[in-house]
């Protein structure tokens, strides 16, 4: 039994790279079919985390502290959205709906602004030209910062294509190479999980 | 010794102060605009030609694809399009893929539509969300009315005169989508491509340089990409929004940060270092080469 | 200034979050604890209302029996609320992995490996470009040779590996650089939201 | 919408995708021959950021603090989450050895499940089940920012001595490792995404970059059959620089349809 699962990863992973090359419908089907499988599992799957992330704050709340009050908001907002969700729906014009512009909307876009802030001070710490390669990234780096804004053309009308180039050339070059390396690395790391020769995922080392 | 030491605590500068910086850069600017000017480059300038060689009176497919955490950058392009649009007497068929879309999109009608002195159902339809994205996008090319059977408001599609004779892609001159993700790349193969309409596609600045291959291969008419796009759109427009107030704030902080980094090397030249000060990690070049 | 509750809490929960550049303290704690609560919630309602029910509930009404199977795995995957049922989870997984596994190989094969080669065998471009593509093609090989694990980085493959480098440090200055205004972009409309819609000391779109 | 029903057992147009994952295949198990043959002849060079991940768990057990592993960003359909999984297993398995703590704060649902049974399991293998914690690996929430502002909470409050980066990560990576630097925590990275290695290069003391974050797993676990893909993974880049090479030479002989030939549907 202990070999059970890693036979159904095998045989559900080899069906699916099959059905990649085979257009008859009945196998797209199959795949479609399989997805919307993998779906509902996902959602039961967060169902499971959503449960134990209530059960680790519900617990903070009993054992009360200073810290008690918040988790207490983080259970009172999952607890609140979910039933409202799941009686009402999410569609525009229903509670949750609003509670996700009014809060969820907001929050993730406040914290997607302070990058602004940090691409800043880790730009000012680590754009120091110690060696070749640092220099190599300072310097086209500011280049590009220089060759997008209105100032930058005021100053050299030379940055707007130099920027274009640095993408179009160096970058693409790069790119290309780290891609295929990452394509060879991640059909390997699938090959060997369907293949049962990195079993490490179920903690076999 | 007073000025050494002034650049050695240069390069231990508290990040707080870099962020009060960069707060300032952004948030003054927005309050005394200076206007900096703004060059239209040809991808969004060929964007521009494309709404304006529309013969007057036409409808325009306007697909809304984004939520509110990258309407930052593609909100300023759908009010600056959709008042384009109006000015040159077209009217916008809007449609949304995304669930958090129509909040949004009902806001950038309310200004554009204001703006420009427009009327629902008259001048614009907006038949708001749909789910099941790619599955949408292909129905579009066969019946509107079986995607969308009423408007955003509840009225049926057919009590609508301006629907009368639209129905389908091969009923619109031009395909616009505003994307903030994949979306664009159905639009590119099912508008485009199978059903062969002009499209123009505005997105993210990341994703920008994705796109253009499919300029070239004239798949795509135009393309705008980030709010800096959106700004030279506006200028070519003749109009003054976000995009265009925000431009000013942009050069500022892109300033900040090339100066911040440049007396950032000036401090480690002048103290003489390569000498790592406390605070500061590996730069790019600790890597093994 | 806005009259509006919706507009009053979505600036309230800004300026918490702004409130973390400062330091941590118990207002951005309160926003994060109620950021995580929301948006686990929401996440959950949407599942039910878009995945459970359309494609479990709804069929199953119907007698359409199919969806049993995924309800089988998913409540499996439950299993693992109490210790002892805890190993049935394993088929879950393993059904789940060799979906995504299965899904992989040819797609990565096709999307990576494949549209890139397409790419950088294509004709050299003539005239004046022909010096780019040459600059793509040795950027190319020697990022490859930077990836090559089998061998030391010594001779003339340590020679192509550190240009290889070279390379990639132009192509992360030039993404880095990039990415300044798309983040700027963030930060700008947050202030915008707060100094107009909010305080309404700014003119209107 | 309703064309006619496809009722072709192959598709044509993805031959030579076919060949070629059969190519690549056929090269990783000639290298699983050699491997068992001959265990000590195949040569990996080292990863220093690997390195440096036995010196960091080593640092958090003396200072009394955790070990912050975060798996990225990416959905199980992204492979760099899989091998995310993989890795985690074996730092798991150093974290049991050396006795410190470990966070496992996940993004994915089903990634928060798979992590978990993989380094209970490898508290088990090192016979330290005893201090496995229920909570090691906590599922947040499946929304970026969300637990962003969860694990920048948790870096400045734990205080992790070591945030060990795995995975496929998008605007965020930024965030985190700034944050990380702030509180002086020692920062190893691995990502896939190119458009995000800048960020880490910048805020981590290393980073794994692109491929070398699905060789970790192999170098990790130093068994000589995980060694033998990598080897196979090198063998199928020099073919294709002999094919790019090959293809560029052929152009200036006139033959201009070469990347045709690498064009799939």
């Amino acid at each position: 039994m202990r070999q059970g699962p890693f036979v159904l990863t095998f045989l559900v992973g080899a069906m699916l790279i099959a059905i990649f090359f085979i257009p008859h419908y009945r196998a797209q089907q199959v795949q479609t079919q399989l997805l919307d499988w993998a779906n509902i599992v996902y959602a039961f799957a967060l169902a499971l985390g959503s449960i134990s992330l209530l059960v680790l704050h519900g617990n903070k709340v009993r054992a009360g502290g200073s810290q008690a009050k918040y988790s207490f908001v983080t259970v009172a907002a999952l607890v609140v959205i979910t039933v409202a969700g799941v009686v009402q729906g999410v569609e525009e014009g229903t509670l949750v709906n609003r509670i996700y512009n009014a809060v969820n909307a907001p929050l993730a876009s406040t914290m997607f602004a302070l990058l602004a802030f940090f691409i800043a001070s880790a730009a000012f710490r680590a754009f120091r030209a110690r060696n070749t390669e640092a220099t190599l990234l300072l310097a086209t780096a500011l280049i590009m910062m220089f060759g997008r804004v209105s100032i930058g053309e005021f100053v050299w009308s030379g940055f707007p294509p130099l920027t274009e180039w640095l993408l179009d050339v160096p970058n693409l070059a790069a790119k290309r190479g780290v891609a295929i390396g990452v394509g060879l690395g991640a059909v390997a790391t699938a090959l060997k999980i369907i293949l049962g020769i990195d079993r490490s995922y179920m903690g076999k080392a | 010794m007073a000025d050494g030491g002034l650049w050695r605590r240069l390069l231990r500068l508290d990040r707080r102060w870099i962020f009060v910086l960069v707060g300032l850069a952004t948030a003054v600017p927005l309050l005394f605009p200076v206007n900096l000017p703004v060059t239209p480059t040809p991808r969004v300038q060929a964007f521009y030609d494309a709404v304006e060689s529309v013969p007057e009176g036409s409808p325009v497919l306007l697909s809304l694809d984004y939520e509110p955490d990258i309407m930052a950058e593609l909100q300023p392009m759908s009010i600056a399009v959709l008042r384009h649009c109006f000015r040159r007497n077209l009217k916008p068929v809007i449609l949304t893929l995304y669930p958090a879309g129509p909040g949004l999109i009902e806001r950038a009608l309310a200004i554009a539509s204001e703006a420009e002195g427009k009327k629902r159902d008259v001048d614009f339809v907006f038949l708001g969300y749909k789910s099941g994205s790619q599955s949408v996008i292909l129905g579009l090319g066969e019946s509107i009315r079986s995607m969308f059977p009423e408007d955003f408001w509840g009225t049926p599609i057919d009590d609508i005169p301006l629907m009368a004779n639209l129905n389908a892609y091969a009923d619109f001159p031009l395909v616009i989508n505003l994307s903030g993700s994949a979306i664009a790349d159905y639009y590119i193969r099912i508008a485009a491509t199978r059903y062969h309409k002009p499209l123009l596609l505005g997105c993210t600045a990341v994703m920008a340089t994705d796109y253009y291959p499919y300029l070239s291969s004239g798949q795509l008419l135009g393309l705008m990409g980030g709010m800096k796009g959106a700004a030279e759109y506006e200028r070519l427009a003749g109009l003054f929004g976000d995009a265009r107030r925000g431009m000013d704030a942009q050069s500022m902080v892109h300033v900040v940060i090339v100066i911040l980094v440049i007396l950032g090397n000036v401090a480690l030249l002048t103290t003489g270092g390569l000498r790592r000060g406390p605070g500061a990690s590996s730069g790019g070049g600790s890597r093994e080469p | 200034m806005s009259h509006s509750v919706d507009t009053w809490i979505m600036a309230l929960l800004t300026l918490c979050v702004f409130s973390f550049l400062y330091r941590d303290n118990p207002f951005y704690r309160f926003a994060e604890h109620l950021f995580v609560g929301a948006a686990a919630g929401y996440l959950l309602a949407v599942q039910y209302q878009n995945v459970l029910v359309p494609n479990m509930i709804r069929p199953l009404g119907r007698g359409n029996l199919l969806p049993l199977v995924p309800l089988a795995l998913g409540i499996m995957l439950l299993g693992r609320l109490a210790e002892k049922t805890s190993s049935a989870s394993r088929w879950a997984l393993a059904f789940y992995v060799g979906i995504y596994s299965g899904i992989a190989v040819p797609a990565y094969m096709q999307a990576q490996i494949f549209a890139q080669l397409a790419d950088a065998t294509k004709p050299w471009q003539p005239g004046w470009g022909a010096i780019n593509s040459a600059l793509i093609l040795i950027g190319f090989l020697t990022v490859l040779a930077y990836f090559f694990f089998s061998a030391p980085h010594r001779g003339l493959h340590g020679a192509s590996a550190r240009v290889g480098i070279w390379f990639l440090m132009v192509a992360f200055g030039a993404s880095f650089g990039y990415t300044v205004m798309a983040r700027v972009s963030l930060l700008i409309a947050r202030v915008q939201f707060l100094l107009r819609d909010w305080l309404g000391v700014l003119p209107g779109a | 919408m309703d064309e006619a029903l496809d009722v072709r057992w192959f598709d044509p147009n993805r031959i030579n995708l076919l060949v070629g994952l059969s190519l690549f295949i056929l090269f990783l198990f000639v290298n699983l021959r050699r491997a068992r043959r001959a265990p000590s002849g195949l040569y990996i060079r080292t990863l220093p950021a690997l390195q440096a991940l036995d010196e960091a768990i080593g640092r958090a057990t003396e200072m009394g603090r955790p070990v912050l592993y975060l798996p990225g960003l990416g959905d199980m359909s992204e492979v760099g989450t899989l091998a995310a999984v993989t890795i985690s297993s074996r730092v798991a398995r150093r974290v049991a050895d050396m006795g410190c703590g470990l966070l496992v704060p996940c993004y994915d649902p089903v990634v928060a499940v798979l992590i978990d049974s993989a380094t209970r399991e490898a508290y088990t293998q090192a016979g330290r089940l005893d201090s496995y914690r229920s909570g090691t690996v906590q599922y947040v929430a499946a929304a970026q920012f969300a637990y962003v502002a969860a694990v920048t909470g948790l870096m400045l409050r734990e205080r992790p001595a070591a945030n060990v980066y795995m995975g496929s990560w998008y605007a965020e990576s930024l965030f985190l490792a700034e944050t990380g630097n702030e509180t002086g925590a020692i920062q190893i990275a691995g990502c896939d995404q190119v458009t995000q290695l800048p960020f880490f290069v910048c805020s981590c003391d290393y980073t794994l970059l692109g491929e070398e974050l699905y060789a970790a797993s192999a170098y990790l676990g130093r068994e000589p059959v995980q060694l033998a893909t990598i080897t196979a993974q090198d063998w199928a880049k020099i073919l294709a620089a002999i094919v790019v090479v090959a293809a560029v030479v052929a152009t200036f002989f006139g033959y201009t349809d070469i990347d045709k030939l690498l064009k799939t549907s």
